[in-house]
């Protein structure tokens, strides 16, 4: 008997304590009610927070990070990005994807692209709400739909943002070292246009 | 405030006798009895499944419905008219009469039962003179109606849970009736107005349950009528662990909204009779109207079952008959005798004593009987 | 405890079992696999009562079934043993009568690789369904191509109503006819065994 | 010990089951306390349990295969998926068996984080499939909700560290993929401090409730001989009393540097099986505590394999095998590994705890009653994604 009314008394305090105390869902104290009232109430996002997966590009949208070499396509598990490098007007091929599907049907967020990615050009994103009445056509996500700024993942992921931007900086200053000693060592030649951002 | 629904009554029929016939007159009051009982009777059961599951979010730190309506208070009207509109679901194999007419046949019974209970002073519907033989009756009925369900369905979930429940009805029926016995004793009435008018005076403490027996008649009817109802802890015949949803596995729709309906107004009059019989019903102090006190206690009543539902586990099938047989049933045999013999002693401290004694000595003889059902306590090692 | 050790041991308790040290492991013959595991296991001084785990594996010219076994009351292990047997007629005297803990993964290595463990009161396919061909986890297992309709699916889909067009079910029927191999076409696993 | 018996079944001449006929029923495999999609065919006499005969397999995916066409990180996704509750634990045991093969070494500062994270598992696990046991028992969600509760907070942590709630795929091969940082930290800190107050209302709740003890005691008894013999691993056997912990057996990581107890039990029924989960929280806390009180700065990554996660597929293993085995919350996780030295294991298998765990599941239902056998199948504690893997 006694232990039935204890039991008892615990969930009466949890009932009243569910009146006074103040409704806290991301607290770590115990008691109160702690539902989030999702569409209008969010809580707040963690910055390692992964979904799926984004590519990004500089200013703008034709400056693609992405130079389709295949390793995100190749490592994924699930194997749900299909890449097709494109090519120019002479079929040269760029560096740059031409389709860059990515199906999220079958994504399994773990996020391997984006540590695969040698360019920094693929991250996770935070955005969740992508449902649709349907379950095939709107969830696969084209190259148009999965661009986005690098200030938007700044936003999102700040803290990472600034280290890559940091080691790019770097890795580019040491290139542009190495370049330098290059073109010093041979003669200057004329210069090709520079292709996209790597 | 108090007499305010017999007097809207009696304006009503006033009205009417103004024109109509006199035997007119007793068929409109009639009807607009039953009227009443029909709209109270739905609508508790509505407003008690909104009542649940607040109360149960509450318990286990959420919200509860909050969406439609403001405090989610239109969430049962919501719920009716996705019952109405949703497919009912006939299996292949069911007993297609049986299976239709088992959720309409447990409505009745417990519509029936509100007639009898006094929501106030003069406010009882029928004032028959074997009220709560009737309202013991009637309820009893409903085990009919589940095993015609749990049969009809042909579902070996709903068979099991059928047999689980006639047997647990069956079972509880008798310690339930057995606790109403004491309280009739001391009123010398099967009339539920009768009982209610022997609880006045005192402010209250002519209630049955400040009397040893009374006490122990409550707490055994108490639970019983929770088992009637097949409310946790007793709510084997559903266990949706176990045997899914029991006897109404197999139906959808508005006949699975007539199993819920059944189901909360059982809950909501067996409350009322646990009142009326115990804690004196409509009496209570004069600053509130006399309905106002019915329902108070009731729903504290209704509160405690959902309580319980929020915080016990179920017992097992065979603890459950051990609980009533071994239990409830020498209990209630012993304070049948405690009571005769309260009214057998004159002084008062003498007669308090023996029952207590006894009530208490009959509890240690019962634990000490039932001890291998009872729980042990447990050591544990700490190896490294 | 090394292999070699529970080698020369074993040698000693059974003269003249065949036992090689591969990897950790002792590989033993299917004839002397229930005996020596009897032996571990009642032995005062190795008390191996506990098998942990039991698994297959398909190394191409042979399939091997691998237990690695435990001492709960030493808390020593593991001892790992080896038995191999052929690809084509694999049986393996079963281990349950003297650890329960093989029910399961002797049915699930059966379910997988095919090894038959002679004597297991219920050796049953225990992921796969009944009636389920081939062993999933054999290197040269084909896994049904879903872009081809087959006969079965031929069969379901008109039993649900759905008409076939007559070039698949053609094309169904000349698959079937052809036997399992034809359906699909896959490299053969080039890595070498370990 | 003699060899158990295998076909215990009631006989038909029995006295009891006279003039009665059976009853077979399937639990499952949509079945409300299966969890997942499990089935049991139970033969019933009234209530009573004859022959009860699991079949499982309806969330086999072929685990092993997929990570045999996969780099070896590729299967770190993977195994987040076998006890989805626990995939840290996963990640753990999976980490362990390539570390093994490939003889990696873990920096110090990786090891305590994963001490860390997979106590919190086990807190997380504990407490939920103990919520779950008590809804199989009937209680209309109650405890399951307050345990939720609790392991929300832990889940949060998760995400911050590891990007995903449940799904974590946190650890790598020679280390972790994030740091903790200090603000981690100090709420993993909380956490810890706070949970102990839960453990005693969540007790308080239920270990002295009579309904709950007289449901759960001397239902479903596993002997101490059966549980060995059988392979019962994890707080299932210890309630048995078998002192079989694989963090004082193995001492895998670094668990040897910390002070804690290992509850056993005497009986092995469903209320041991509860209470040993409970006083396994409070030992977990206890490692907790010692680890974040020690844990020293430094990198979390091996630095010689730091750059293998930019590339997988040139992480190749040398020949060889290697069977690595970490105490899961359920009982012994293993994976057993054979590398051909490419970048894809040759074989890859999973030593389920919960497949394992329910071999014994028969012999525990056998005379008990259908509500019995599903708090006994809530008390071994499975859970489809690695039983079926």
């Amino acid at each position: 008997m006694l232990g039935v009314l204890r039991g008892m008394g615990i969930t009466l305090k949890n009932f009243l304590a569910s009146y006074v105390l103040p409704r806290r869902p991301d607290s770590l104290e115990t008691g109160g009610i702690v539902t989030v009232q999702y569409p209008e109430e969010r809580l707040p996002e963690k910055e390692n927070f992964r979904n799926f997966p984004f590519l990004v590009f500089d200013g703008t949208v034709d400056n693609i990070r992405c130079v389709s070499c295949d390793i995100c396509a190749k490592e994924c598990p699930p194997k749900c990005i299909y890449i097709v490098r494109d090519t120019d007007s002479e079929g040269k091929p760029l560096k740059r994807p031409k389709v860059f599907d990515i199906d999220f049907t079958v994504c399994m967020n773990c996020g391997i692209c984006e540590e695969a990615c040698p360019f920094d050009a693929i991250f996770m994103d935070h955005e969740f709400e992508i449902g649709g009445p349907e379950r095939q056509k709107s969830l696969v996500y084209h190259r148009d739909d999965l661009l986005k700024s690098t200030a938007h993942f700044q936003k999102i992921r700040p803290t990472d943002f600034a280290a890559i931007e940091e080691r790019r900086k770097k890795d580019a200053e040491k290139k542009a070292a190495a370049q330098a000693t290059v073109q010093a060592a041979a003669q200057p030649k004329p210069q090709t246009p520079p292709s996209p951002q790597p | 405030m108090d007499p305010i629904f017999v007097n809207s009554k009696k304006a009503l029929l006033n009205l009417f006798s103004a024109f109509l016939p006199d035997w007119t007159v007793v068929l409109v009051s009639i009807f607009i009895s039953i009227g009443a009982i029909m709209v109270l009777g739905p609508f508790t059961m509505m407003y008690l499944t909104w009542f649940e599951r607040k109360l149960l979010g509450r318990i286990q730190n959420r919200i509860g419905p909050n969406r439609v309506g403001i405090f989610g208070l239109l969430q049962p009207i919501a719920d009716g008219v996705k019952m109405l509109t949703k497919e009912d679901i006939v299996p292949e194999g069911a007993d297609k009469a049986v299976h239709l007419l088992a959720p309409i046949a447990i409505v009745i019974p417990s519509l029936l039962v509100f007639s009898v209970l006094p929501f106030g002073r003069n406010m009882t519907a029928v004032n028959l003179n074997i009220g709560v033989l009737f309202f013991l009756a009637v309820s009893a009925t409903t085990t009919l109606s589940i095993f015609m369900g749990a049969w009809a369905s042909r579902n070996k979930f709903s068979l099991l849970g059928g047999m689980r429940s006639v047997a647990q009805l069956v079972s509880y029926e008798v310690p339930m009736v057995l606790s109403v016995v004491p309280v009739i004793l001391a009123a010398g009435s099967l009339s539920t107005v009768d009982l209610v008018e022997s609880q006045g005076g005192w402010n209250g403490f002519k209630w049955f349950v400040f009397t040893p027996w009374g006490f122990t008649a409550f707490i055994t009817f108490y639970l019983s009528g929770v088992a009637e109802c097949n409310r946790t802890p007793f709510d084997i015949p559903e266990g949706e662990s176990e045997i899914v949803a029991g006897f109404h596995t197999e139906y959808s729709g508005m006949k699975f909204a007539l199993w819920y309906m059944a189901e909360f107004m059982n809950v909501f009059t067996v409350s009322g009779l646990t009142a009326v019989l115990f804690l004196g019903g409509w009496q209570g102090a004069p600053g509130l109207p006399s309905w106002a006190w019915f329902f108070i206690k009731t729903y504290a009543l209704v509160f405690v079952m959902m309580w319980f539902r929020g915080t016990l586990p179920r017992l097992r099938v065979d603890q459950l008959m051990g609980l009533a047989w071994k239990f409830l049933l020498p209990l209630t045999l012993v304070n049948i005798f405690v009571a005769g013999l309260w009214f057998f002693i004159p002084d008062l401290r003498w007669r308090v004593g023996t029952a207590v004694a006894l009530l208490g000595l009959t509890f240690w003889a019962l634990m000490a009987l039932n001890r291998t059902a009872l729980p042990e306590k447990r050591t544990y090692e700490f190896a490294e | 405890m090394n292999p070699a050790e529970i080698k020369t041991k074993l040698e000693s308790e059974f003269p003249g079992i065949p036992i090689q040290i591969v990897g950790e492991g002792l590989l033993l013959g299917p004839e002397d696999l229930v005996r020596v595991a009897r032996f571990l296991k009642e032995s005062g001084e190795f008390k191996m009562n506990y098998l942990s785990s039991i698994t297959a594996v398909d190394y191409l010219e042979h399939l091997e079934s691998v237990y690695h076994l435990y001492s709960v009351d030493q808390r020593t292990g593991p001892v790992v043993l080896r038995v191999r047997v052929p690809r084509d007629n694999p049986r393996i005297p079963s281990l349950v009568h003297l650890f329960r803990s093989a029910e399961f993964q002797e049915r699930e290595a059966y379910d997988m690789m095919g090894i038959r463990y002679e004597g297991h009161p219920d050796l049953r396919r225990i992921f796969m369904w009944e009636g389920f061909e081939g062993y999933p986890l054999r290197k040269d297992y084909l896994p049904e191509n879903e872009d081809v309709l087959e006969w079965d699916d031929v069969e379901w889909l008109e039993r649900h109503g759905v008409t076939v067009p007559a070039e698949y079910k053609q094309y169904a029927q000349d698959l079937k006819a052809a036997g399992k191999e034809a359906r699909a076409e896959r490299p053969k696993p080039g890595a070498e065994a370990v | 010990m003699s060899p158990p018996v295998l076909e215990k079944t009631f006989q038909a001449s029995d006295p009891v089951l006279q003039d009665t006929e059976t009853f077979e029923v399937n639990l499952g495999p949509q079945h409300p306390s299966t969890h997942g999609v499990f089935r049991m065919n139970v033969k019933l006499e009234g209530e009573t349990i004859v022959s009860l005969k699991p079949v499982m397999g309806y969330l086999h995916r072929n685990h092993e295969q997929i990570a045999e066409n996969m780099s070896y990180l590729g299967s770190m996704p993977y195994t987040d998926r076998l006890d989805y509750f626990n995939s840290m634990s996963n990640n753990f045991g999976y980490a362990l068996a390539v570390e093994r093969l490939a003889k990696i070494d873990v920096p110090e500062r990786a090891q305590y984080v994963r001490v860390i994270m997979a106590e919190l598992t086990r807190l997380v696990n504990h407490v939920s499939v103990i919520g779950f046991l008590l809804n199989d028992l009937g209680a209309f969600f109650t405890p399951v909700l307050y345990a939720f509760r609790e392991r929300e907070k832990i889940l949060d942590v998760f995400e911050e560290v590891a990007g995903s709630r449940m799904m974590c795929n946190y650890l790598r091969f020679g280390g972790v993929k994030r740091d903790l940082t200090p603000a981690v930290t100090e709420r993993i800190k909380k956490i810890v401090r706070g949970f102990p107050k839960f453990l005693d209302e969540f007790e308080g709740l239920l270990t002295r409730n009579e309904i709950l003890c007289i449901r759960c005691q001397k239902v479903g008894v596993l002997p101490y001989d059966l549980a060995v013999n059988a392979g019962i691993t994890g707080p299932m056997a210890r309630a048995s009393g078998v002192n079989y912990d694989l963090r004082k057996v193995d001492r895998y990581s670094i668990y040897d540097r910390f002070k804690f107890k290992i509850p056993l039990g005497k009986i092995g029924d469903v209320y041991d099986r509860y209470l040993v989960r409970i006083l396994e929280m409070r030992e977990s806390l206890k490692i907790l505590e010692q680890a974040l009180k020690e844990i020293p700065a430094g990198p979390v990554m091996n630095p010689k394999f730091a750059a293998l996660a930019k590339a997988p597929r040139n992480f190749k293993p040398p020949k060889g095998e290697a069977y690595g085995r970490v105490e899961a919350p359920k009982g012994e996780l293993g994976f057993y590994l054979v590398s051909d030295g490419t970048a894809q294991p040759w074989r890859y298998h999973v030593r389920a705890p919960s497949l394992i765990n329910l071999t014994v599941l028969e012999d525990l239902c056998l005379g008990h009653k259908v509500a019995d056998a599903v708090i006994i199948l809530g008390s071994i504690d499975i859970v489809l994604g690695e039983l079926d893997h």
